[in-house]
């Protein structure tokens, strides 16, 4: 039962983050969401007896993903900075 | 196990590291490769004549837990089809990229593209399609992103990003497959699966992964800008031979390892996408104001041709009328291959010496490529399916089909297709006559105008006459693996 | 998209979202038992490695990981044909060096340990070859715009290493009138491994030059 | 209920947030953010089917999902880079579809 709780908590915050991470319109935000939900999907997968696809999902998706996410995200930040308009 | 299935990958990938290494010879590295790698696919296409389809296992492994190449006398002569188109695009290629850098970096990723296409028409396992297809998707986006500009960067793009959303989805099906069967392999695969809600819905997915890399109407929408815009050998690659997989892929499931899922209705409806897709894109063939894009808008007509076999070829069981149908199937998608590879090279030829491709203006063409004017004119007749063209045979074969099973609605897009396709073909050839032809020069630059004409020759003359070895190829074949 | 379109797009997902769980479910509860879990894991002492992803991703399925590479390789050259890179940062602080001067190290130890520990537990080469790559983005974001990566001719043998020893290996077995990467059962420890470290490489320089994202420097000047 | 079933449908639901998202908006860094989501549930689904209550899981879905993995930060990455040079030849390519 409390390994059920335990679960059903994993889920839930795993489905708030990607909700989270879709619906922000600001991008660095936005980003920081993904790579939070990617560190957060690496954490169930350990759970789920899968250590080998969670570190490279901590490194490759969330990590490196996230970094090349980052750094498109600043460009956009920029922009929407410069022409005040929505990006 | 026949050293040439998995050679067919292995050569072009070679081929693509090579030339990946040694930039500054990329054009002989790469011509090496193209010619070691078509070699290769002669040699498979000689066993598959000699012994019948042929399998092999890779790794040591046979499945379900290893992954199999196999190869059946359609592949065969898929793979063929795509040998010699890709042997002719490499060497117009030479001639067609004028800046040395843009060679250099066309060699390693049209290397890989035809990799992948050699890999994906042998693939017998669902996952290993998912890998194959997203290196077909990679590579041909950054392919047709090398012309430059901004049209060609926005459209290239969204190639990348339909075919990212196309994989996952196939890839969505592939897992539900394996959360009810735990196997991979599709020959093992065709042994289990049944009719029901779960496989129906998986192959929904799958299909409708492969539909979107096909441009499968109404999931065509990202291809006429794709093709118009990449540079023309590219174009030629993406029409000719990418979408012409996926559509492939698609055909294989439903007719091969999923034909117990199907019903009837299910092939109907892919059978009316397939007349939607002919009747739609040759009409907007017919508008277009672009050479380029006039061909891009007849491929979704094209590979919709296709799709018409699914419901006639989905109720037969095996014997001599369905293997006439998949040869006709066959037949078609062959002449289309080499003739829209054919006028695609030509378009290129005609914007490169024009500097524009505008249908409108292309008067006096025939006077100065006539050469490339009779390639425009015999890949035209292929289009349409005159006779003595593989098409015609094709056509012929699916209306005489349509009619003893009683499905004889099909020959309307058939024929409302095939005159749009003449009426297109002749407002290009109307406008480049324009002028009075005086020609100097049948060809002007052979090392571009020659492949493509060999090409519209083959479309033509080549699968019409030579059909009866493409039977003798198919005789002992079914699709099945 | 307008409003009503962005809610029919909303309600068609809601209700393939309700189909799949529902298809899912059936699937489940029909669950056939010979999955290919048993035959890994009875197969796994052929294959000279411990972990069983590891001996799936390099030995039974090892052409699905040849083709990724070359997916890896193709994303690398596509980069590289769209031009320069974007101007790396301005260069970082001396804290910030301080540190970099030992993240970098560990990241690459880090990497090099879960390459060799993948053949027996958790790793492998992309884990390790991830962290050879984010020690590339931390010297990026330090201020070298290499990312610490060799010249041009060395990055291009670099990104083919893994399909190259992938293919090398491969054609070598096939030569020998065995199957594309059917490795000889007494090799196949060390054939892995060196295919993992070459793998390794490969990654590592790749994600890292991918985040440069631009052609490396002297090419087509 | 089961944990396949559990986290496989957390999949499931991750997958189609994704496509919803993918399919809605417009900007090119919220359409890859969502199509990352949706491999990822895709990913999820898989590892979730690996598992089997107690017994060591299923190494091949776990396997492929590696392979997915490295397959979409590569497309990522090639898409990032086709975003940029958009941005360098001027407008607003984030409104490009």
């Amino acid at each position: 039962m409390t390994l059920l709780l335990f679960d059903l908590v994993l889920i839930a915050t795993l489905l708030t983050l990607a909700v989270a991470a879709l619906t922000s319109v600001e991008p660095r935000r936005a980003v920081m969401l993904f790579i939070a939900f990617g560190l957060w999907l690496a954490l169930v997968w350990a759970r789920l007896g899968a250590p080998d696809v969670a570190l490279a999902e901590a490194a490759i998706g969330a990590g490196l993903g996230g970094a090349l996410m980052l750094a498109a995200a600043r460009r956009a930040a920029r922009r929407r900075q410069r022409t005040g308009g929505e990006g | 196990m026949n050293a040439s299935l998995p050679l067919a990958v292995c050569l072009p990938l070679l081929g693509a590291l090579a030339t990946t290494l040694a930039p500054a010879r990329a054009r002989a590295l790469g011509l090496i490769a193209a010619l070691a790698s078509s070699g290769v696919v002669l040699w498979l296409v000689v066993g598959v004549w000699e012994q019948g389809p042929l399998r092999a296992s890779l790794g040591g492994w046979s499945a379900p837990l290893g992954i199999a190449l196999a190869a059946d006398g359609a592949v065969a002569a898929l793979l063929a089809m795509t040998a010699m188109v890709a042997l002719a695009i490499s060497i117009h290629a030479g001639g067609y990229f004028r800046d040395p850098e843009r060679l250099r970096q066309f060699w390693p990723l049209w290397l890989l593209l035809w990799a992948a296409l050699n890999a994906l028409f042998l693939a017998a396992d669902l996952f290993n399609i998912y890998v194959g297809l997203e290196l077909l998707g990679l590579s041909g986006a950054a392919l047709a992103a090398l012309g430059g500009g901004r049209a060609a960067l926005t459209a290239s793009l969204r190639y990348l990003l339909v075919g990212l959303l196309g994989s996952m989805t196939y890839l969505l099906g592939v897992a539900l497959i394996y959360a009810a069967h735990g196997q991979l392999d599709l020959a093992l695969l065709g042994t289990r699966l049944g009719p029901g809600l779960v496989d129906a819905t998986a192959l929904a997915l799958l299909s409708l992964g492969l539909a979107l890399k096909a441009a499968l109407f109404p999931l065509h929408f990202w291809l006429p800008p794709t093709h118009a815009n990449a540079p023309a050998p590219v174009s030629a690659a993406l029409s000719a031979l990418v979408g012409k997989v996926a559509a492939w892929l698609l055909l294989m499931l439903w007719l091969g390892p999923f034909a117990a899922v199907t019903q009837p209705a299910a092939a109907t409806l892919l059978g009316l996408l397939g007349a939607c897709g002919v009747i739609w894109g040759s009409w907007r063939a017919l508008r277009a104001e672009r050479l380029k894009l006039l061909a891009a808008h007849s491929t979704v007509a094209q590979i919709g041709y296709l799709f018409l076999f699914v419901p006639l070829i989905q109720g037969l069981d095996p014997g001599p009328e369905r293997t006439a149908l998949l040869g006709a199937l066959l037949l078609m998608a062959l002449t289309h291959g080499f003739a829209k590879a054919a006028f695609f090279l030509a378009a290129g030829q005609v914007q490169q010496l024009a500097g524009h491709d505008r249908i409108d203006a292309l008067g006096g063409t025939a006077q100065r490529l006539p050469a490339t004017t009779f390639t425009l004119g015999l890949a035209g007749v292929a289009l349409i399916g005159l006779p003595p063209s593989g098409s015609f045979i094709g056509k012929w074969l699916l209306l005489e089909a349509a009619i003893d099973q009683g499905q004889w609605w099909w020959i309307l897009p058939v024929l409302a297709g095939t005159l749009l396709a003449a009426a297109y073909v002749f407002r290009v050839l109307a406008r480049a006559f324009n002028q009075e032809p005086t020609p100097l020069h049948f060809v002007t630059q052979v090392r571009a105008e020659l492949p493509g004409l060999v090409l519209a020759l083959l479309a033509v003359a080549g699968l019409g006459l030579a059909a009866g070895g493409l039977w003798g190829l198919l005789e002992p074949v079914e699709i099945d693996r | 998209m307008n409003g009503p379109a962005r809610l029919l797009v909303a309600l068609l997902a809601a209700a393939l979202g309700g189909l799949l769980l529902w298809v899912l479910a059936t699937a489940l509860a029909a669950r056939p038992e010979p999955a290919l879990a048993e035959a890994a894991f009875a197969a796994l002492p052929l294959t000279g490695v411990g972990n069983p992803v590891t001996a799936v991703l390099l030995d039974y399925r090892a052409y699905d990981t040849l083709l990724e590479l070359a997916v890896l390789l193709a994303a690398l050259l596509g980069i590289w044909s769209l031009g320069p890179p974007a101007p790396a940062y301005q260069r970082a602080g001396s804290a910030l060096r301080a540190m970099v001067a030992w993240v970098v190290p560990l990241l690459i130890l880090t990497g090099g340990y879960l390459l060799w520990a993948g053949g027996q537990v958790p790793g492998g080469a992309f884990q390790g070859g991830a962290l050879l790559g984010a020690a590339g983005v931390v010297l990026r974001l330090a201020g070298d715009p290499r990312a610490g990566l060799p010249g041009e001719s060395l990055q291009r043998l670099l990104a083919v290493l893994g399909v190259g020893a992938f293919l090398l290996v491969g054609l070598t077995v096939l030569a020998f009138g065995r199957d594309l990467l059917d490795y000889p059962t007494d090799w196949s420890k060390w054939l892995i491994l060196a295919i993992e470290g070459a793998a390794t490489l490969a990654i590592g320089a790749t994600l890292a030059a991918a985040y440069v994202g631009g052609r490396p420097p002297g090419e087509g000047r | 209920m089961s944990t396949q079933l559990l986290y496989g449908g957390a999949g499931v639901a991750l997958c189609v947030l994704g496509l919803w998202a993918f399919l809605v908006h417009r900007p090119l860094l919220r359409k890859l953010i969502a199509i990352n989501i949706m491999g990822s549930g895709v990913f999820h689904l898989l590892i979730a089917l690996a598992e089997r209550d107690g017994a060591p899981p299923d190494p091949v879905p776990h396997a492929l999902v590696l392979t997915g993995i490295v397959v979409a930060v590569s497309a990522t990455a090639l898409a990032l880079v086709f975003g940029r040079r958009l941005d360098e030849q001027g407008g607003v390519p984030e409104d490009e579809r």
